[in-house]
């Protein structure tokens, strides 16, 4: 299991190719991957710019905590959680998540999972600046 | 109990305050110590020592309150 | 909108990546992603080496028709399906499927739709090498 | 209706034939005429020109008419 907040950019595809060479060759035959990337528009508004502020302690012990559960509840190889931290700008990613198992449906489900228990879990907080200036995100849109 | 009460992100600059030492014996009355609001909003989330809680859970000396609104990472 | 049958070696890190690039920067906030491997086991029996077969012509079309499937039952920017032919050994890649999306419960049920179609549709079969001898694979596992 | 006919894998091999040409008006009776069995097995697919179809739909001159096993890719 990796867990990791990234300060710098963060390289999804690089991400998951150098924890992939940690797995047993052959052992997986499926691997689900998720990129949240930043956007320029949000609600309506163009979008600059985006400061994520997190708690450290807390984030990191909540992503270890999905990390687990997804791991706990499917049949999991390994997983992988990666989170930017502090400002990014459109197009940057932001988060990625990924399953590795040896059948295709624990891997979308624990994938879809690990996105969902994290947005919902995880003490991250979103400030965008806009054309009107800066405002705080105050809900994630729906996942299922 | 003496304990720290920490604010985040809209709550922190709402309030004006970051971190705050109050003497209290529950979350809810930590809440009313350091923010100087008499009743928790209902959408603030409430974490000691990292773990989320309820606001009427007791606390003990040293703990670490944290109090923030929804959370919107991912 | 790509959709691609691949001969020799697929990078389906790179696949993504360069496919990508061709997105409006912005535009997307999500990108899922499914990556099936060859395990080097299946059903009880170590497995050496697999053989893809298709049918020139009709799976490629099939492909296509999944791909504009999932572009018109959810709100995507893109798609992306490519497909080893050919032989195939433990841990190489055999098909990648991504979908892009302003959302996430887009590209999740998409990306997820993509796979699920292509394999009950797209006309592929594996013939599979063991210790036994070679045998062909008779239906693939369960994905819901 | 001259039509062309192909097998697939496994039952190619079973078979022992790749393309046959055949005077069909189904794709059933090209399956009894191209295969030599006179039951088309329960499992067994049919595409004409590279559609999936029921083995009672007419055909047509020059159709391709293809039999697989179950499909197995990703």
């Amino acid at each position: 299991m990796r867990v990791a907040l990234i300060e710098t950019a963060l390289d999804p595809w690089q991400a998951v190719q150098t924890h992939q060479r940690c797995l047993t060759p052959g052992s997986y035959g499926a691997t689900a991957l998720f990129v949240g990337t930043m956007r320029d528009f949000n609600e309506g508004s163009g979008v600059s710019e985006l400061f994520l502020e997190h708690y450290p302690g807390m984030t990191e012990r909540h992503l270890v905590q999905v990390a687990e559960e997804a791991q706990a509840r499917w049949t999991l190889i390994d997983v992988l959680i990666e989170h930017r931290v502090g400002t990014v700008y459109p197009d940057d990613p932001i988060v990625v998540t990924a399953a590795w198992s040896a059948h295709r449906k624990d891997a979308f489900e624990a994938c879809r999972f690990l996105m969902e228990a994290l947005k919902s879990r995880a003490p991250f907080w979103k400030r965008e600046t806009t054309e009107q200036g800066s405002r705080w995100v105050e809900r994630n849109t729906a996942g299922y | 109990m003496a304990v720290t009460v920490r604010f985040f992100a809209s709550l922190r600059e709402r309030l004006g305050r970051d971190e705050v030492q109050v003497e209290a014996s529950t979350a809810e009355q930590a809440w009313q110590l350091a923010s100087g609001e008499a009743s928790l909003p209902a959408n603030v989330l409430v974490a000691v020592n990292m773990a989320y809680v309820d606001p009427a859970q007791a606390l003990e000396e040293g703990d670490e309150v944290a109090f923030f609104p929804p959370v919107t990472g991912g």
